[in-house]
Formats: structure tokens, C-alpha cells, sequence
């Protein structure tokens, strides 16, 4: 079962990972991953822009590498688009598989490809006023992890 | 004409998420005819080697070498933001 | 916000995570890995045998130890007992942080933790017979993970 | 009496998952003390090393040092299960 969508409305993770789990039956494990708006960073609002020619192909061909790789029974990532703000949810990836393992591995590969690798710009507000937010180091050794 | 979408900063610079470009059926865009079109501040951003180029959705592997001309939609893409 | 339940009934992960993540405002991000009973093995039923005097306590260790590990904001972590059906979750670990790699990282810690080094005692029914599970390889080589 | 509580595979060899047993309050249970007073296929499988004992909710460090009497609950504790 795989589900690949960008959302330009709020979401509930627990309305997508219910009918997931039971979409998959006979799983031995679900892992999930949800990130939030931060509201501890005095940010007012985040916007995410994508390019719809290349952000949900990317996130496609992503799941295509997730299932490659891992002995998948189900994978949903889902990905607000828009502007959010502190406290929504930005992200929601669930993994089922037989084995834990596959599920947890499954949604971390996701996680820090999905941060670094699509195509997604984002920009916050601070004190009324819009910044868009740059690569960061950590990404790129997130995502140097799977390269062995 | 040609469409050319900004994304990310590039649409700050531009002061616009896209911009049109009139352009005769038979004109051939380059690399260095887009930028002349283009404002030149943001021409000038143009040569950051992290900036990508799509053609109608494409990934250019070498900007450089763009060829495109009316009816044709060109991204022009700023290095993707982290977590 | 920390939650360490031994459960004797079925419950809906659902209806533990919602109300986690409302409890941990101004979270970046929550994991969660959540176990069912697997349906795919010939298992009928699962039966999961603890020691109250050391179980429960054990659970709080490795929250305690989760806690000094990783930098997290909320941890969750809910282990059925008894008797168990096919289908039916086991296992609900919950992690809710600032960043997602604290949250993963956490996520995973403790499942591998539980698995291997909580007290449980499982057996599981076969045409008909009960029979208990050994320890395996792969918990031992999960563990040792974290030993670095 | 002192009370025995058996878990996982060892409640099958005692047939049981409590054994009371009778004990004046003047007597001491040590490890081989104990070990008599119980089912001898459960005795026997009890030098496993990766058994281990615990005495009211304390393990120990070292079962061949139990000290117990009446009054306590003395936990004989196989490997746990893998995942």
C-alpha cells in the first residue's frame, strides 16, 4: 500500500496512519514519523513552495528507492505545501513492514532525503518579516549515512 | 513565449514566481539569451553552480547547455532548504 | 511528558499518540513505532508473561536512560501483556523532540532495549500448542548498536 | 513459607507459576537449599547461567549467594524473549 501526496490543507496524522495500518494487514510493524511547525523559534508562519513538474515525481521516485531497499509492506509520506503555521504538521511518513528494522530504517531513509533531496523552499516569519532558509550541514551528513 | 518559474529566492529576486517571455516561434533560447532576458540581478544569481534548471519539468544535467524556445516552460531552481 | 503503561487489554495507538503530541507543545517532530501481533507465521495466539516487581520498574530504567541519551521532550511507552490475537498491537513507543533525529534515534533505542532486555517472557500457540520463544541473534546484534 | 515465583518456560517444568514453600521462619534458603526443596527437573535446569534470581524484586548479581527465608518471594527469571 503506498500513498504519496503533497496536502495544501492542515492534517490530522492520526486520520492518515489508521486507515494505513489497516491497509497492510498482516504487518508486524508500523514506524512513523510526524514534524511539526516549531513554536519554540519565534517563527510566525513557515511557507513551503514546490514545483509540481518535479516535487511529487521526486517524492514517487523516493518511495520507489525506500521500497528497494527495504522489505516494505506499506509506505506513506505525505507533505504539507503552503503557508503553515507553528504547531501544524509539516511531514508524515509511516513505514509497514514485517520487521521492525525495515519499518524504522524505512522512514529515517525517508526523512532525510524528503529534508535535503526534495523539492521543497521554505521560508519563515519572524517579527512580520519573510526569510527563506538555507541548506543546512547536518542534511547533507544526514544523507551521506545511506551512501555506504 | 516561453515561461520562465522562479522558485525560492530567485522568485524574491525576480519580484515575481513567474515570468513570461515574449519570444517569436522561431527564436532559440540559450543559456546566455535567457539571462540577457532576464532583470539582472537575478541574471546575476543565475551562475551560482547550486542553482538547477528543468525544461517542461526536466532536469537540465548541465545549465549551461539550455536550449529552449516558445511554449516552453524553464525552471530555474535554488538549492532545495534543509530541516 | 513521560508515559510508561503495562497494558493487560487491546488499545488503538491512535488513541495514545493523539493525546501525546497534544502534550508536548512546541515539539519539531514525533516518532513512533508501533508492533502488532504478526499474522503471517501460523501464530494463533501470543501470550506475554512479565514480573510485575521488575518489568514495570525496567521500563522506567530505559526511559530514564532514554531521556540522558537523547534530548527529548516527551517519551511514550506502552507494552500490552497477556494474552494476544493476531493483528492486535504489542508495542506502542512514542518519542516527541525538537529535532527528528533525537526523536528516531529514541524511537529506536528503546524497541531495541524492550525487545532484548526488558522482562518478558512470550510463548505463542501453533496448531493448537504452546510454545515459548527463545532469545535471537538479532536482538543481541541490535544492542550492541547502542554500545559504541 | 517462602514463595516461589517461576516465569516463562520454568512455570512448564514446575507445572506451576507459584510454588509455596513450607518453611519454618528459623530456616535459611541458600542456593542449594533451594534448589532441593523444589521439583528436581526444575533444580537441574536451574545452573543454567543465564537463569537469573531475583529476591523481593532485587535481582542478583550472583544466584549461587541467595540468602532468603520465610516471608520472601524468590523469582527465578529465564532469558527473556527476542523480538
Amino acid at each position: 500500500m503506498r500513498d504519496i501526496r503533497l496536502l495544501d490543507r492542515v492534517f490530522m496524522p492520526g486520520m492518515l496512519i489508521g486507515p494505513f495500518t489497516n491497509a497492510n494487514p498482516g504487518l508486524g510493524g508500523v514506524s512513523t514519523f510526524v514534524g511539526e511547525v516549531r513554536s519554540d523559534t519565534g517563527v510566525e508562519a513557515l511557507e513551503l513552495t514546490h514545483y509540481e513538474p518535479l516535487t511529487l515525481p521526486g517524492m514517487h521516485q523516493l518511495a520507489d528507492r525506500a521500497f528497494a531497499r527495504f522489505d516494505l509492506m506499506g509506505l506513506l509520506m505525505v507533505h504539507r505545501v503552503g503557508l503553515m503555521h507553528p504547531g501544524e504538521p509539516i511531514v508524515c511518513v509511516s513505514a509497514a513492514a514485517l520487521h521492525r528494522r525495515d519499518a524504522i530504517n524505512a522512514v529515517d531513509f525517508c526523512m532525510d532525503h524528503l529534508k535535503s533531496a526534495a523539492w521543497f523552499w521554505k521560508r519563515e516569519k519572524r517579527d512580520g518579516e519573510w526569510h527563506w532558509i538555507e541548506p543546512r550541514e547536518q542534511d547533507h551528513s544526514d544523507l551521506s549515512r545511506w551512501q555506504a | 513565449m516561453a515561461l520562465v518559474v522562479l522558485l525560492g529566492k530567485l522568485a524574491d529576486l525576480a519580484g515575481a514566481s513567474t515570468l513570461p517571455l515574449p519570444l517569436p516561434m522561431s527564436v532559440e533560447l540559450n543559456w546566455e539569451t535567457l539571462k540577457a532576458a532576464l532583470p539582472p540581478a537575478l541574471a546575476e544569481a543565475l551562475d551560482d553552480p547550486r542553482i538547477r534548471v528543468a525544461v517542461n519539468g526536466a532536469l537540465l544535467p548541465n545549465k549551461s547547455k539550455l536550449q529552449a524556445g516558445a511554449g516552453d516552460e524553464i525552471a530555474l531552481l535554488p538549492p532545495v532548504s534543509g530541516g
